[in-house]
């Protein structure tokens, strides 16, 4: 998932041929100052916080101003300040339009009919979440033949609006369209579509990109922002890897593995913190990378929980102990690994004084008596002497 | 009996002289799959694991007629390795590769449906008929014949599951791994279906995750007209909530797509729902005592 | 019976309002066919010719339930149109627009194909049944009921054909006219195998034209497996040679596609072949003669 | 079917990225000398002059000319001239390549399986067209899919180039499918591709698009160069018209049609030489078009053979009857028009003095007479009294 904040997803939607208001995005408040002096942007403008979450107006991070003034007073106001964790590093300054009526377009998947769908409402703006069911048209596009043009009169009925802003309603859901399909998105979306006199302009934007879908893309200047430090450096390294408040470090492979050993740790009174799932692999060196960032992370604890399909148990088992010679953690440290070549693997660790456990209850329940102290804390080198069960044969 | 691959399926392996190509040919020979070609532009006339190499599929169907292809190329050139396969007759398609584009996806899928041809996957672990064939990379040791049929959404905890069932003593008729991705080849509805026409499956164990709204549709065509009984188990009851897609996430789903909605639908339907894998085994013990299989 | 269209056909309009739509819905209602609805965006809730207009199909379709659609939509419209016919499932669609581009005629033949619907078409006449119904343009004074079937790939060739038929005493199961483009949703073959399955089709009447090869593949396929009597005729023995597709078009035909390659592979699969239009009756008689049907 | 010259196929060829040689058009020697003079093309070089029909290399059209006083010859030398019934006003002039092999790529509609067919053959150049089959790799795409890369493996596997120019191959032929695709094209053809060193070029182009897609392409310029005055006339009015040698005019509506009526007066001995096809129209004052151009050709006699589908026959007869009051042919008519309101046309004929007969081989034996002066000739306005037939009712 490849997010874009506003600017980046109106250099695209200009691209294409949607009209969008003039906008410059500036970093400072020096900067403001100098755009809105030399006349590129005027006055009255709104000053827009560049962040990737939703409800920033509400939080006072989108501000409506009238003189220069006010608008570099905004400006200083945002840049370095946290909005829903995220820094604010860049403003865009932007006309301001005088909106006669807000609508809404959108063109996401429908993972439920396994098409593309077209979203449209013509009472658009920030309440479109609770929005009732009826005002919002859902059409579902074929991936084989695009937006269709009885669909995009679908729309355009649904509209109503004045002969010139319905010509530059067919264009821009052409340019949806387009976008949606050439630059492999995963959303855009409009929201508003503001009819301005009797034309429309898009005056905000949010274009998601699929990230697996980059290699097509090869120009294309990928940025994270939403994503923590590690989270980044793991991400360039293909290795799924959450954050979020917690104790215990969890290393499992598969998004399901992942999502059921944290349920288990939180039935048994855990507070698993960072998850990293290693996805499939037979890479010793992926193993220890993962690992050695894990140890970065500094939880107080480590639940591994593999079983083998893609990745063998060996290989993990291999893997695991390069980074515990490299690393040498801290934090005591559980394992669980089952699966191919889970005999080998359960070897290479008792070899190494790492015991595995076989039930996933059991070890969840050892897991969370170390997170919480019950438990003896060994270094990693002499873990609790967990049960050796024989596992699946 | 058992649902789309059975001991007469005939395996080619797309990206055979891969590592993973190469790893899972033995596995799937391993246990007890015909796998009898395999493709690599360029290393047309070389062997693999014993089994001949083809510069393309055609001449790997003209010369060894398979039923059913796994395919682990990279994700760039997933998309055109599954026309190649298509064009060229095959009817069932197993891809294992991860990160393969959605937008792909959406055009393979439609592809195959025009030529009557089925994807399993992508980034799945494949399907298995223990005692028949496996077309995928599901570890060997944790089957056993049955007539528990598995379908999941996930790929490693599919293997915990089949490993429970097979250490609780109960075999599985087919199991099947439908992948992770956003859009999936077959659904759980797709390979519910198969299981209610097959007889040698009496009863469903049925995998699911956080997110979309699979596991919803599926309870929903369990209750109208499955008859055969249902354990379920939904991953991600404590996850956290996952990045939002726009407004267009919120409306799209409108509530539904979180554990709680998964697991209310499937009890709705009669599902005996898990809340952690290891209860699994004990609600299949049920299930069957209940139907007098057990 | 008779095949695609009969007595029970529900024919919408699509275009309805324009010159043509019009002229020809009131040419299809005249003839007997139940025209329950049709479409022109904009032009929703008005009446042609007593058929309610509808903005969308969609609308028409919930509202009349047709079972074919007749588009007579400018040809920059009519790949949307059709495509607008089958999302709301109309399996049956026949384009009379000429100069539709091959290209959206391709993709088109896929789509309809995807979703279990038949073009006939593009540029064509239509089709009809005597006594049943009729979807297109053939002008009703040419029809008789009757058990010769009929198609056909020119258009006004096509009524001469079955004006001659009618007036030497010939009815006709069903007219089919496939179009003159060059990609035809519905081929000679797909035609001649329905009326191979239709027992109210004694024999067929096959009007071809230079160019392609479909009636060179007519050829194999009734030598093979047709069973019924044949009376053909080819147009454009006399013909100038066409311009020349590059080196490209001389090497796909390598000799196929003229006049007399066309007799010759239709007569050595027992087709009758009539010089001129006129003499077809006469073989039309002595082929029933030969069935003991006349 | 729009035909392209080398120069403007090869302009296409060049959008989409194929390397094709350096060339300049030029209109006479004059401009001819200036291009070689200035060095923008150097010599040696090849003089191309720019018709449509195949066949110029052997009729002495193409000619490699070592000096700039042998080039500026050549080109005075086929300005002017005729070939094929075409006259040559432009002569590309290009680079020399020194070519290794010449290969063969194209890209057509097959009819047959109505796919796009790809042909390619390692043996390209003149004597492509008696290649013997198993030469030829001929492969159908899948129009929702377009050119897959395996189908490209299997030409380049084909071709056995050194590696450059395989990968130039690779990138020719996605180019290749796009021409064919985006530019609504009936035919791409390249031959001879050459390889020259070790990289390929395209020394000839043959770009065919559809007519019919032509609302696509508004910004496209057309050229119809192939057809003559009164054919080019006749296509911009969305009439068919043909003129080869010969006495009849033939005025029929349909393709079948006409085809059928020339061969019934083939057969009765007669020498047709103008066809026109009014296609599918009920507007008068098209066939008041087409009889004017008919009237234009200047026929010997002239056969009006309809049957009305699309066509009402008494729009055809009323558009006759207004076409006569303007023309005043100085040739005699027959007249034979069925289907869809065919009385009400028999009768407006009838009114204006014309007879019409219901028998296609009567009707056709009465022209040929016509034409062979056995019969009375008399002015449009007093035909000779055929039979008037009932026609089918």
């Amino acid at each position: 998932m490849v997010l874009l904040r506003e600017y980046r997803g109106k250099e695209i939607l200009r691209k294409f041929g949607v009209p969008v208001p003039p906008g410059k995005v500036v970093r400072d408040a020096k900067e403001a100052e100098a755009v809105l002096r030399s006349g590129e942007i005027p006055v009255p403008c709104v000053v827009k916080a560049q962040v990737l979450a939703g409800g920033r107006g509400k939080a006072g991070f989108v501000k409506l101003t009238n003189t220069v003034e006010e608008a570099v007073a905004a400006v200083h106001g945002m840049v370095g300040k946290e909005f829903k964790g995220e820094k604010v590093r860049e403003v865009l300054l932007t006309t301001k339009a005088d909106i006669g009526r807000e609508l809404y377009l959108s063109i996401t998947l429908d993972r439920s009919s396994r098409k593309p769908l077209l979203m449209a409402s013509p009472e658009g703006g920030v309440e479109i979440e609770s929005l009732p069911a009826e005002k919002l048209l859902r059409l579902p596009l074929h991936p084989l033949t695009g937006l269709v043009s009885y669909e995009k009169r679908a729309v355009t009925r649904a509209f109503a609006l004045p002969p010139a802003a319905a010509k530059d309603l067919d264009r821009i859901l052409d340019s949806l369209w387009a976008i949606f399909e050439k630059e492999d998105a995963e959303l855009v979306e409009i929201n508003p579509l503001a009819l301005v006199g009797d034309r429309l302009l898009a005056l905000d934007a949010k274009v998601i990109l699929e990230d697996d879908a980059m290699f097509r893309h090869a120009d294309f200047q990928k940025e994270h922002g939403e994503l923590s430090p590690l989270e980044q450096k793991a991400h360039d390294k293909g290795i799924a890897f959450v954050e979020i408040g917690g104790d215990i470090g969890v290393l499992a492979n598969g998004a399901g593995l992942t999502m059921a050993t944290l349920d288990v740790l939180y039935q048994e009174g855990g507070r698993p913190g960072i998850f990293l799932d290693l996805g499939g692999t037979d890479d010793p060196k992926k193993v220890v990378e993962a690992f050695l960032m894990m140890t970065e992370a500094n939880p107080k604890v480590v639940f591994i929980n593999i079983f083998g399909g893609v990745t063998r148990c060996d290989t993990v088992a291999s893997g695991l102990v390069e980074a515990l010679k490299q690393a040498k953690p801290g934090f005591p440290l559980v394992a669980r690994i089952r699966g191919n070549n889970e005999k080998e693997g359960i070897q290479i660790l008792r070899a190494a004084g790492i015991g595995s456990y076989s039930d996933l209850a059991e070890a969840a329940r050892h897991v969370v008596a170390l997170e919480q102290g019950r438990a003896s804390k060994g270094g990693a080198a002499s873990p609790p002497a967990p049960a050796i069960a024989g596992g699946a044969s | 009996m058992s649902i789309l691959v059975d001991a007469s399926t005939r395996v080619l392996v797309q990206g055979i002289t891969g590592h993973q190509g190469t790893n899972h040919t033995r596995g799937m020979k391993a246990f007890g799959s015909k796998v009898v070609g395999g493709v690599t532009p360029g290393k047309g006339g070389t062997e693999v694991e014993g089994v001949p190499v083809f510069d393309s599929v055609r001449e790997a169907v003209d010369a060894t007629h398979p039923t059913a292809t796994c395919i682990f190329v990279p994700a760039p050139y997933t998309r055109d390795a599954f026309y190649e396969a298509v064009d060229a007759g095959i009817k069932l398609a197993v891809i294992i590769t991860e990160h393969v584009p959605f937008h792909d996806m959406l055009k393979m899928l439609y592809y195959g449906r025009l030529h009557g041809a089925r994807i399993i996957g992508p980034n799945c672990p494949g399907l298995a008929t223990p005692g028949g064939a496996k077309v995928g990379i599901i570890p060997n040791v944790v089957f056993r014949e049955g007539r528990v049929g598995v379908v999941s959404r996930s790929g490693t905890l599919t293997y915990e599951m089949v490993a429970g069932l097979t250490e609780a003593g109960f075999g599985q008729s087919t199991c099947v791994g439908l992948g992770g991705d956003p859009v999936n080849g077959t659904t759980f509805v797709d390979t519910l279906e198969l299981f209610h026409d097959d007889p040698r499956t009496d009863m469903v164990v049925m995998v699911g995750e956080i997110g979309g709204v699979a596991e919803e549709e599926a309870a929903e065509y369990i209750g109208k007209s499955f008859g055969k009984p249902v354990v379920g188990y939904i991953a991600g009851r404590s996850a956290p909530p996952g990045k939002r897609m726009g407004h267009a996430g919120a409306i799209i789903d409108r509530g539904r797509g979180t554990a709680e909605s998964k697991v209310n639908a499937l009890q709705k339907a009669g599902v005996k729902v898990a809340k952690f894998p290891y209860e699994v085994p004990g609600l299949v013990r049920d299930s069957l005592k209940e139907i007098g299989k057990a």
